[in-house]
């Protein structure tokens, strides 16, 4: 998708240092590395300002409903999520409000006191004491600065992946000095599993090494591109201007969103919170942070004009059902075999006069009806010199 | 012969260096956001905004958890500018001059960031060349520890307008009390500025503008004054000379206009298709310069033996003339009867340059190139240049002034004097005299660390300006970038100082509106006029004829007179002079410069004294051994070809806390100069060297100077070439076992002109510019890891004492029987079907075999971790040196190789758009960066199987051969035999 | 399962020999013969025969087949790469890497073989007769049902140095 | 062939089979003594120095060495092939000899084995280390990958030098194992320490010592010894297409193979010999180690030795005849008479005349001889690598990349760290592992009276047989 700029993230060189040392470290099973870099995620300051970590996590509670409200509703959590999360809700998530807390301190009492959210759904018997406001206040201003908590999946690979080594040494142990178990084939059996579960865990982990498949991030705003494309049908190319003429495709700058969003103040699903983050980046001059979905690395080239416009690829060939999807995800790994799989396959415009000077040969199979078409791969799409330099 | 000499010199290795510590090699993940979120972010949103030109790009959060894919963030343009395409490069035209070298450029941009100086075609005054100097200006606007981003009073930070009120009221007082106001410049080439002064100077009347250049031509303005009646400099024209005769002048190095004059002096030497002619260049000279190493013949002389040469020249060709001769007694030290028959017999194509600064010497020059009628034919009396303007005298009489009290204010622009004036010392205590001093500068330097007032200056890359290089010929300049810091550029400041309120950009516009508009016809809008204009950049319009003023021979008597009363002594002599990189030393902070090996001895990162081979064995001195020349310390550095007993040093080192590239870098030799007769004198006698016990390390990238006897620089003699061409052909070793390769696209390949090539190594910093080659700093030149994908080889021949020297530029040779590629395991180096030999660079695990196995050795390693490493990467580290880099070439990580790729993002980029528009690539159309930055055009790219190519013209040529041909390594790029000529007679 | 197993210990080399021959004649089975060392009358008093070369020579055929048939498909037929402008079958390079890889095979191959067939692997339990035939004893061990008088007389004429019997 | 009637019993002083157990096995019964104890500390502390050496090169980069873009291999790859080449006697001699069925090898190949796998692993250290992107090593595997899939270059001789020490190592470690399990269960039966029988049953798979397994022993020797055999030759064969197959003058050399195999079989009976004056001095083992073994080591070595001198005077020949100017230059100013002439005429006096001091008897039965020429040859043959790879580089095609090579402080540092590790490895091997294969020696005990009565059966004079 967008063409990175290299210049700029020299640092992601480093990323994909770090990343495939800490995989191989892994794979190696050696342990301490990764307590070194756990050791530096954790070395992260704390801004404390003026709450005190107590207080912190007391709001926390208060607005997930561990500690419940002396006015007696249940919690804000529900409704406003604090981990990020596959699929969309609209409503906005904790972060959103902790964020706009930290630029108006009179957010939230003013929700409280019924002034702002007067009519917004799910607030009629939201009413909190000024004790429980500051509370909350507290715990936004942590996770304004931390973001949200990262979605999991459980159940922990890694732990899997040491447990059943763990099973391993003992089925070895069992196998050659212990002897306790009569039926040789409980340990064998063990042994063989674990043993197969681990070239399996290895083995994916080194294909999917580097690969972000069904990567799908919470974007800033929860712009869906269901909407936007499905429903309002705009083009692609509306927005991502850059694909006929250029490598990258292009983030639209916030201008382009105003071109409608100036007047559409209000959206089907969020109401006016998310639109209204336009508006609000747009007086303060500062860009919206997209998340990059599809990324290449830096030492791959490509160019988005030269597929959309010469090799004529529908965006959802790579892309996917974008149209579908409120939370874009990359469907496809964008792995090189899996470029180089389309380069085989795929014709070329050969009559392109770009191709009338050379390639006499091919033109000449192409006379004689030897072939009938010419692949990507025939007239070098798959050199290293295509992507890589 | 000294046999150490000659085989190497002692490589030292100073055990473990110093590493940087292991924090180096983690990155710094959040550098771009917070340079986005620097007080920059908070600007106005404008035409190139610089937020929004980082515009596109992503900025990876800081993770460093084990597992988790790394965040990237997106970050779109606010507000898009409609000429900026992400992921598309823009190009401006404007204009470089840094007060010594002028060219008309273009700056390539990406994201709204300048990344790239590319040479415009358009000018005729650089016709599409460019220098190292000038390639390499680009990285100063990134120069992260040396540019002021503020003014300062003080060394304290202070607003504009504050400073602005203070510097008023003195000049306004200065003016009332009728004491002078010094305005200090270099040479200031802009109509529009050069106005602007004059009207300034209308504003505060006491103003006394001194234009003052530290390596001057003084003396030659004078004496054209006295022969012509006009202080100007002429235009030279090698390309209409058939015999030059260059007396110590570098023209193609450093002496007035480098670029046009290599132009011109390889036009009638590249012996293309059919050509049998090519013109004769002997230098006389005390060094060794670029251009002595070029001469098809070479004669050494003392520095204070040029004017009996220069008198002996002049009667030898007054008799042939038959005109009177003067001081017949004078004897040259060298022979130059056939240098004058052969200038005399070629009257009217003949041209004598001399680049002393000396006024008698040039005056005699005069009546040589009168004599030989040059005037009209290889000089243009009419169209003077523009450049070193200065005059000698100025600078000390300020200091005079200075010191009696009568200077009320001093404004030094763009100048560093207390740096490069030979009399720094007493400059400084004579400015102390002066109410009140400004300093008005891009870096921070000398002059500015002592004066009150400090303006941060733009780079020539955020400023609009013009200049008239020469005469007649302008061009524009214009902003690439908006300006990075709280900067103003000179003209804004006079203006502000002078109360007016208007922008420079609409003065600018205003005076070209009412001068140069009306001297053309082409358009009939000045909008139409100004926007093509600044589109082209330049501006040359027609002049008729104008008539030339006539020749008088003033003085011409006395000066003989003076000339042959020079008494050549036996006493060691010092010529200071300018390297090719560094020039006068403003550049001295851009790495790159630093970098660059200079094109004769092959040093980096380093000046020190070159000696005479004889000189050096008699005394027992080697290179690299430490001498004392007048209680000066500095490192020797045998040179062949020096002239007996004469020593040099190149100016432009030895500053302090002038930026981490520059600080402490070499020694200090202006103040060598002296002044005799009012003129700088670039020449030394009476001086005492002494050889020392230290030893001092030099970077040298090359320390064997002989072919040994092998064919890599073929040769040959213009007789030869005329007489029996096929006999230079080279012979093909052309058998196979295997079944040849064919390529079916296309087969890029590159030829190397040897007869074109001067070594000036423009080529070496483009590529560096292009290609993100990263610096590595001396210590790691010193152990050979130079990073350059090409360099420039320098051989010498024949004696020592005076050798002949070839330059041959080595690249990779994108063999189509590599055999780098046969031996790498993992397949990270194979051959396109383009017959380039790739490199993928995340392919490699670095078991460096083929760099073993290149028998050209052209493939660098990276050692370190160069790239943004404050160690090494002095031009990628930071986020400002990031900014620099090409997004189109990959940055290398430690340990993988990499070498040349003849520019491949450039060929694609060529490809995809040829595709686009549906139509086929042109010949000449694909330009690596090294070929389009050659002022020479020594660098031919294209297509073999396109037969009508011009390197497939030039494949078939006799010249043509390959490089270790009988490798069958079938390199693509090949180089033409280089021709000299011999001044024989030859009969077509 | 335990089985009673008579076991006659020897000291010498040449006595064991003769005893084998002996036994042999008079078409005595020995179930095992345990020696500090090989010696080759024992196994061939045996009549032990195996086919190891036979494995090891498969194992190279098929090995060396292997090989060469993913050399040749990697760099011929998946993708022909241009290596310093040598043709993609390398025929000369694939044999080098054949010939070592073979040999790895091979190696690996007659091992397991080993292991299954000699049931020598780790974790394997020694059942030894005689705890010495490992030093300085050599021991010959007969079933309980080829037990007799005329076994035992025959061991006593060829110097066996202790008859015992032992459940193994 | 050694003939024991003709040259003397292969064990002396008519041992009994559990005495010849009993003295062999007595260093593993016995608390290690202060001089093992000092030199472990010594192999250790290198073994540190290695360590820091290697954390440098993989943290900060190659830049750490002194190689450059001219010299890209410097210690590292002479230290490789030096190691490589000490790690091929082991089983060479092991295996040749046994293919050859020369007896007295019973002697030796347990030790020359146990040399050849530490040897072999502090080779495979070096090509592992001077990898620029040590981390991306898998890169080498042409496994199956999302790549394309993108396999590897199969006409590199790296490739082939990844496959062949792979394979080595990995065949010398069994060769050797399987060598060693009779003899683990000989150590088990005879222990009393119920952790010693524990931890030596486990290392003896279960050994018995039934027919039933002797015959698949064997046939596993010969079959495991015939491939080897092949595999000795090519490994040393493919470390020296490394060079061979290059361009550079100097590498480009096609008596390569076999001078690397002969070099490699040099050095490491060199280094066999060292090994034996060692063991037979401190072990006290003259009646296993006779002073016909040590003679028998260097009869060989002066034949070796011959060949080497050929070897280099073919190399020189060759270039001269050649008329190459690249090959003259390299062999004749560079080598002979240039820069490198020191390195090149220590090779010459260490590998070529000094071995010829063997033609002496008494030499050949001075201990303190033999180990020093021994060792001296060693020394000779790093300097033959240092000429091969450092001279040929250095001064290669075009003049203006000329450079020399010094190495720093870190590439010392790996190589001691080699040292260390292979003088740990064999200091554990003389504590823990049998030094002989006892199984072996008591196979061959009697060979030599055995034949002796043969003779005397057929009546054969002895003087007939000389």
């Amino acid at each position: 998708m967008f063409q990175s700029d290299k210049t700029m993230n020299i640092s992601r060189h480093y990323l994909a240092f770090n990343k495939a040392l800490n995989r191989f470290l892994l794979l190696t099973l050696i342990l301490f590395t990764c307590q070194l870099t756990m050791a530096s995620e954790g070395g992260g300051q704390h801004q404390k300002g003026k709450y005190t970590e107590l207080e912190m996590m007391k709001g926390e509670r208060l607005f997930k409903g561990l500690i419940p409200f002396q006015e007696g509703f249940k919690d804000c959590a529900s409704c406003h999520y604090t981990k990020t999360n596959k699929e969309i809700d609209w409503n906005p998530s904790a972060y959103d409000l902790a964020v706009l807390s930290r630029e108006d301190t009179a957010y939230l009492s003013g929700a409280i006191s019924g002034s702002r959210f007067q009519g917004v759904k799910g607030h009629e018997e939201v009413s909190l004491t000024n004790k429980e406001t500051e509370l909350v206040e507290a715990y936004f201003s942590k996770l304004a600065d931390h973001g949200l908590k990262k979605h999991k999946p459980v159940p922990e690979k890694t732990l899997i992946f040491f447990g059943t080594g763990f099973l391993m040494l003992l089925a070895l142990i069992e196998l050659i000095f212990l002897k306790k178990i009569k039926i040789k084939a409980i340990p064998v059996l063990v042994l063989l599993v674990a043993l197969g579960f681990h070239l399996k865990v290895v083995s994916e982990e080194a294909i999917s090494l580097g690969r972000s498949e069904n990567y799908a991030p919470n974007q800033p705003i929860k712009f869906s591109h269901k909407v936007h494309v499905k429903q309002n049908k705009i083009d692609c190319k509306y927005c991502h201007t850059g694909v006929d003429n250029s490598q990258n495709a292009g983030i639209p700058s916030n201008n382009l969103c105003l071109n409608c969003h100036n007047v559409v103040r209000e959206g089907s699903n969020s109401g006016t919170f998310e639109i209204n983050k336009i508006h609000r980046a747009a007086e303060q001059e500062e860009p919206i942070e997209w998340k990059k979905v599809h990324d290449l690395p830096d030492h791959v080239f490509f160019s988005h004009a030269t597929h959309v416009q010469n090799g004529n690829l529908d965006c959802a060939e790579c892309h996917g059902q974008v149209e579908e999807m409120h939370i874009v995800e990359q469907v496809e790994d964008l792995s090189m075999g899996w470029c180089i799989e389309c380069h085989r396959e795929t014709e070329v415009d050969f009559d392109n006069k770009y191709y009338s000077k050379n390639f006499e040969e091919l033109h000449q199979k192409m006379e004689e009806g030897q072939i009938d078409a010419v692949t990507v791969d025939e007239v070098g799409g798959i050199n290293c010199m295509k992507c890589h330099y | 012969m000294s046999h150490k000499y000659w085989t190497s010199i002692e490589e030292k290795n100073n055990g473990v260096e110093n590493l940087d510590k292991f924090q180096d090699e983690i990155p710094h993940n959040t550098s771009v956001q917070q340079l986005i979120q620097d007080d920059l972010s908070n600007k106005t949103t404008s035409r190139r905004n610089f937020l929004k030109w980082c515009g596109f790009t992503f900025a990876s959060t800081a993770i460093t958890t084990s597992c988790e894919s790394p965040v990237k963030k997106a970050i779109p343009y606010l507000n898009k500018p409609e000429e900026v395409t992400p992921g598309k490069a823009s190009f401006y035209a404007t204009s470089f001059f840094d007060g010594e070298e002028y060219a008309s450029v273009l700056v390539k941009t990406r994201e709204g960031r300048p990344i790239k100086i590319e040479p415009n075609d358009l000018s005729t005054v650089t016709k599409g060349g460019s220098s190292a100097r000038i390639q390499a200006s680009v990285l100063s606007l990134y120069d992260r520890d040396n540019r002021y981003h503020h003014p300062l009073k003080e060394g304290k930070k202070i607003s504009w307008e504050k400073m602005d009120e203070e510097v008023k009221q003195t000049l306004k007082n200065a003016s009332s009390d009728g004491k002078e106001i010094a305005l200090v410049t270099p040479n200031i080439i802009s109509p529009s500025t050069r106005k602007l002064l004059s009207e300034f100077n209308e504003k505060y009347p006491t103003v006394n503008w001194i234009q003052y250049d530290p390596v001057s031509v003084s003396a030659m303005l004078d004496a054209n004054k006295t022969s012509f009646g006009k202080r100007i400099i002429p235009s030279y024209h090698f390309d209409n000379a058939r015999v030059i005769a260059g007396i110590n002048a570098d023209f193609l190095g450093t002496w007035l206009l480098p670029v046009d004059y290599t132009d011109q002096y390889i036009r009638n030497r590249k012996l293309e298709e059919g050509e049998t002619n090519m013109s004769r260049h002997i230098q006389i000279e005390s060094m060794m310069t670029l251009t002595g190493t070029n001469a098809d013949q070479r004669m050494r002389i003392k520095p204070s033996e040029e004017g009996a040469v220069l008198v002996a020249l002049y009667n030898e060709l007054a008799m042939k003339a038959g005109q009177t001769s003067m001081q017949q007694n004078v004897q040259s030290p060298v022979d130059i009867t056939q240098l004058a028959d052969e200038l005399y017999s070629n009257r009217k194509q003949a041209l004598v340059v001399c680049g002393t600064n000396d006024y008698h010497h040039q005056l005699i020059v005069n009546a040589i190139n009168q004599m030989l009628g040059s005037y009209g034919k290889t000089i243009d009396i009419n169209t003077p240049i523009n450049i070193r303007q200065a005059e000698d005298k100025s600078m000390p009489e300020l200091m005079k002034r200075m010191g009696k009290g009568e200077v009320s204010a001093t404004v030094f622009y763009d100048v560093d004097p207390l740096y490069d004036y030979p009399d720094a010392d007493k400059l400084k205590e004579a400015l102390k005299n002066t109410d009140v001093s400004v300093t008005l500068t891009t870096q921070a330097n000398d002059t500015s660390k002592e004066t009150l007032y400090v303006g941060a200056v733009n780079h020539y890359l955020e400023s609009w300006g013009d200049a008239e290089p020469v005469k007649g010929k302008y061009s524009l300049a214009q902003p690439a970038i908006r300006r990075l810091y709280d900067t103003r550029q000179l003209e804004e400041v006079l203006l502000s100082w002078m109360e007016e309120d208007i922008t420079f950009y609409d003065y600018l516009k205003n005076h070209w509106e009412n001068t140069y508009f009306p001297e053309q016809n082409e358009y009939s809008s000045f909008r139409d006029f100004w926007s093509h204009t600044l589109q082209d950049g330049v501006f040359e319009p027609k002049y008729e004829n104008r008539p030339r003023p006539s020749y008088s021979e003033k003085g011409l008597a006395s000066s003989i007179q003076k000339a042959a009363k020079e008494q050549p002594s036996e006493e060691l002599e010092l010529i200071l002079y300018e390297k090719v990189g560094i020039g006068n030393g403003k550049h001295a902070n851009n790495p790159w410069l630093q970098e660059l090996p200079d094109p004769v001895t092959k040093a980096t990162w380093d000046n020190y004294v070159c000696l005479p081979p004889a000189y050096a064995k008699k005394h027992g001195i080697e290179t690299e051994d430490v001498v004392e020349v007048n209680g000066v310390k500095i490192p020797a550095l045998v040179q062949p070809g020096m002239a007996d007993n004469v020593m040099a040093i190149a100016v432009g080192y030895g500053k302090h806390n002038t930026g981490k590239a520059a600080s402490d870098v070499g020694v200090n030799a202006y103040p060598f100069i002296n002044y005799n007769g009012g003129y700088k004198q670039y020449t030394r006698k009476g001086l005492t060297l002494s050889k020392t016990e230290e030893k001092y390390t030099l970077a040298l990238t090359q320390s064997h100077h002989r072919m040994e006897g092998r064919e890599i620089v073929r040769e040959t003699n213009l007789e030869t070439f005329v007489k029996d061409p096929e006999s230079i052909k080279q012979k093909k070793h052309d058998t196979t076992l295997y079944k040849e390769r064919e390529f079916e696209g296309h087969h890029w390949a590159l030829v190397v002109d040897l007869n074109a090539c001067t070594g000036c190594g423009a080529c070496a910093i483009a590529c560096q510019s292009e290609n993100n080659v990263p610096v590595v700093g001396k210590e790691e030149v010193v152990k050979k890891r130079i990073m350059h994908w090409i360099r420039i080889d320098r051989y010498y021949k024949e004696d020592e004492n005076s050798p002949e020297v070839v330059h041959q530029p080595v690249m990779c040779q994108h063999c189509d029987n590599a055999p780098c590629e046969n031996v790498c395991p993992v397949a990270a180096t194979t051959h396109s079907n383009e017959g380039l030999n790739q490199m993928s660079y995340n392919r490699c695990i670095g078991t460096k075999y083929c760099i073993n196995n290149c028998p050209y050795k052209v493939r660098r390693f990276n050692w370190y971790k160069y790239a943004g490493n404050d160690k090494y990467g002095f031009n990628s580290a930071g986020e400002q040196g990031q900014m620099e880099l090409n997004p189109d070439v990959t940055v290398r990580s430690r340990g993988v190789v990499e070498k040349c790729s003849f520019c491949v993002q450039r060929i694609q980029e060529k490809k995809e758009q040829a595709k686009l528009e549906n139509r086929q690539l042109e010949d000449g159309e694909v330009t690596p960066a090294c070929a389009q930055a050659c002022p020479a055009n020594a660098l031919i790219f294209g297509d073999l199987n396109d037969p009508n190519s011009r390197v497939s013209q030039l494949l078939k040529s006799n010249r043509n051969y390959h490089l270790l041909e009988e490798l069958h390594t079938k390199p693509s790029v090949s180089y033409m035999t280089k021709v000299r000529n011999m001044g024989a007679k030859i009969e077509a | 399962m335990k089985n009673k197993h008579v076991i006659g210990v020897f000291d010498k080399e040449e006595n064991l020999v003769n005893a084998i021959n002996a036994l042999n004649d008079h078409k005595i089975s020995i179930e095992e013969i345990y020696t500090p060392y090989p010696v080759h009358e024992a196994i061939h008093g045996l009549g032990q025969k195996s086919r190891f070369t036979w494995v090891a020579f498969f194992l190279g055929l098929v090995g060396a087949i292997v090989v060469l048939a993913f050399l040749y498909y990697t760099s011929v037929i998946d993708w022909p790469l241009n290596f310093g402008g040598k043709p993609s079958s390398a025929f000369p390079s694939f044999i080098i890497i054949t010939i070592v890889t073979t040999i790895l095979i091979i190696t690996i191959g007659s091992l397991f073989t080993f292991s299954v067939r000699a049931g020598i692997y780790p974790g394997k339990e020694a059942i030894l007769p005689d705890e010495r035939s490992t030093d300085d004893k050599f021991v010959m061990m007969f079933r309980q049902e080829d037990d007799s008088e005329q076994l035992r007389k025959i061991l006593q004429e060829n110097g066996v140095e202790e008859i015992n019997e032992k459940e193994l | 062939m050694y003939k024991e009637a003709i040259r003397g019993p292969l064990i002396l002083g008519d041992k009994s089979f559990r005495q010849i157990s009993a003295d062999i096995i007595q260093p593993i019964d016995k608390r290690p003594p202060l001089w093992w104890k000092a030199a472990f500390g010594l192999s250790l502390a290198m073994l540190a120095m290695g360590a820091w050496a290697i954390y440098r090169t993989i943290f900060f980069g190659i830049g750490t060495w002194g190689v450059n873009n001219t010299v890209g291999w410097g210690w590292a790859i002479i230290n490789f092939v030096w190691w490589i080449g000490i790690g091929h006697a082991g089983t060479a001699f092991s295996i040749f000899l046994l293919v050859l069925r020369q007896k007295w090898r019973t002697s030796i190949n347990r030790a020359a084995e146990a040399m050849t796998v530490f040897a072999v692993m502090a080779a495979a250290l070096f090509p592992a280390l001077h990898m620029g992107r040590i981390w991306n090593f898998f890169f080498i595997f042409p496994y199956p990958n999302t790549r394309g899939p993108l396999w590897v270059n199969f006409n590199s001789p790296l490739f082939w030098d990844f496959v062949a020490i792979t394979a080595y190592l990995l065949i010398s470690v069994s060769f050797w194992y399987y060598g060693m399990v009779p003899d683990f269960a000989t150590i088990r039966d005879r222990a009393k320490s119920k952790i010693k029988k524990a931890v030596y049953g486990v290392l003896a798979f279960g050994w018995t010592g039934s027919t039933k397994e002797w015959l698949r022993y064997e046939n596993l020797s010969y079959v495991l010894g015939g491939i080897a055999a092949v595999l000795v030759v090519s490994v040393h064969s493919i470390v020296a297409t490394d060079f061979a197959v290059s361009v550079i003058p100097g590498w480009h050399t096609t008596i390569f193979p076999p001078y690397f195999v002969v070099g490699a079989i040099f050095s490491g009976f060199a280094m066999v010999m060292t090994l034996m004056v060692i063991i037979r001095k401190i072990y006290k083992f003259q009646e296993y180690i006779t002073d016909n073994h040590m003679d028998a080591i260097a009869r060989i070595l002066i034949f070796i030795s011959l060949i080497m001198a050929s070897s280099y005077l073919t190399e020189i020949l060759i270039a001269w005849y050649s008329g190459n100017e690249y090959e003259l230059f390299t062999f004749f100013h560079n080598r002979i008479t240039g820069e490198y002439k020191f390195m090149f005429w220590a090779m010459i006096t260490c590998n070529a005349i000094i071995p010829q001091l063997f033609w002496s008897k008494k030499i050949r039965r001075n201990l303190w001889a033999m180990f020093t020429i021994s060792v001296i040859i060693n020394i000779g043959m790093w300097y033959e690598r240092f000429n091969i790879v450092v001279t040929s580089l250095a001064n290669d095609y075009l003049p203006s990349s000329w450079t020399n090579y010094s190495p720093t402080l870190e590439e010392i540092g790996i190589f001691v760290g080699t040292i260390g590790l292979f003088i740990a490895g064999i200091l554990l091997f003389f504590k823990y592992i049998p030094m002989m294969a006892i199984n072996e020696l008591k196979s061959v005990r009697d060979s030599g009276s055995k034949f002796r009565k043969k003779i005397e059966q057929m009546k054969i004079k002895e003087e007939d047989l000389i």
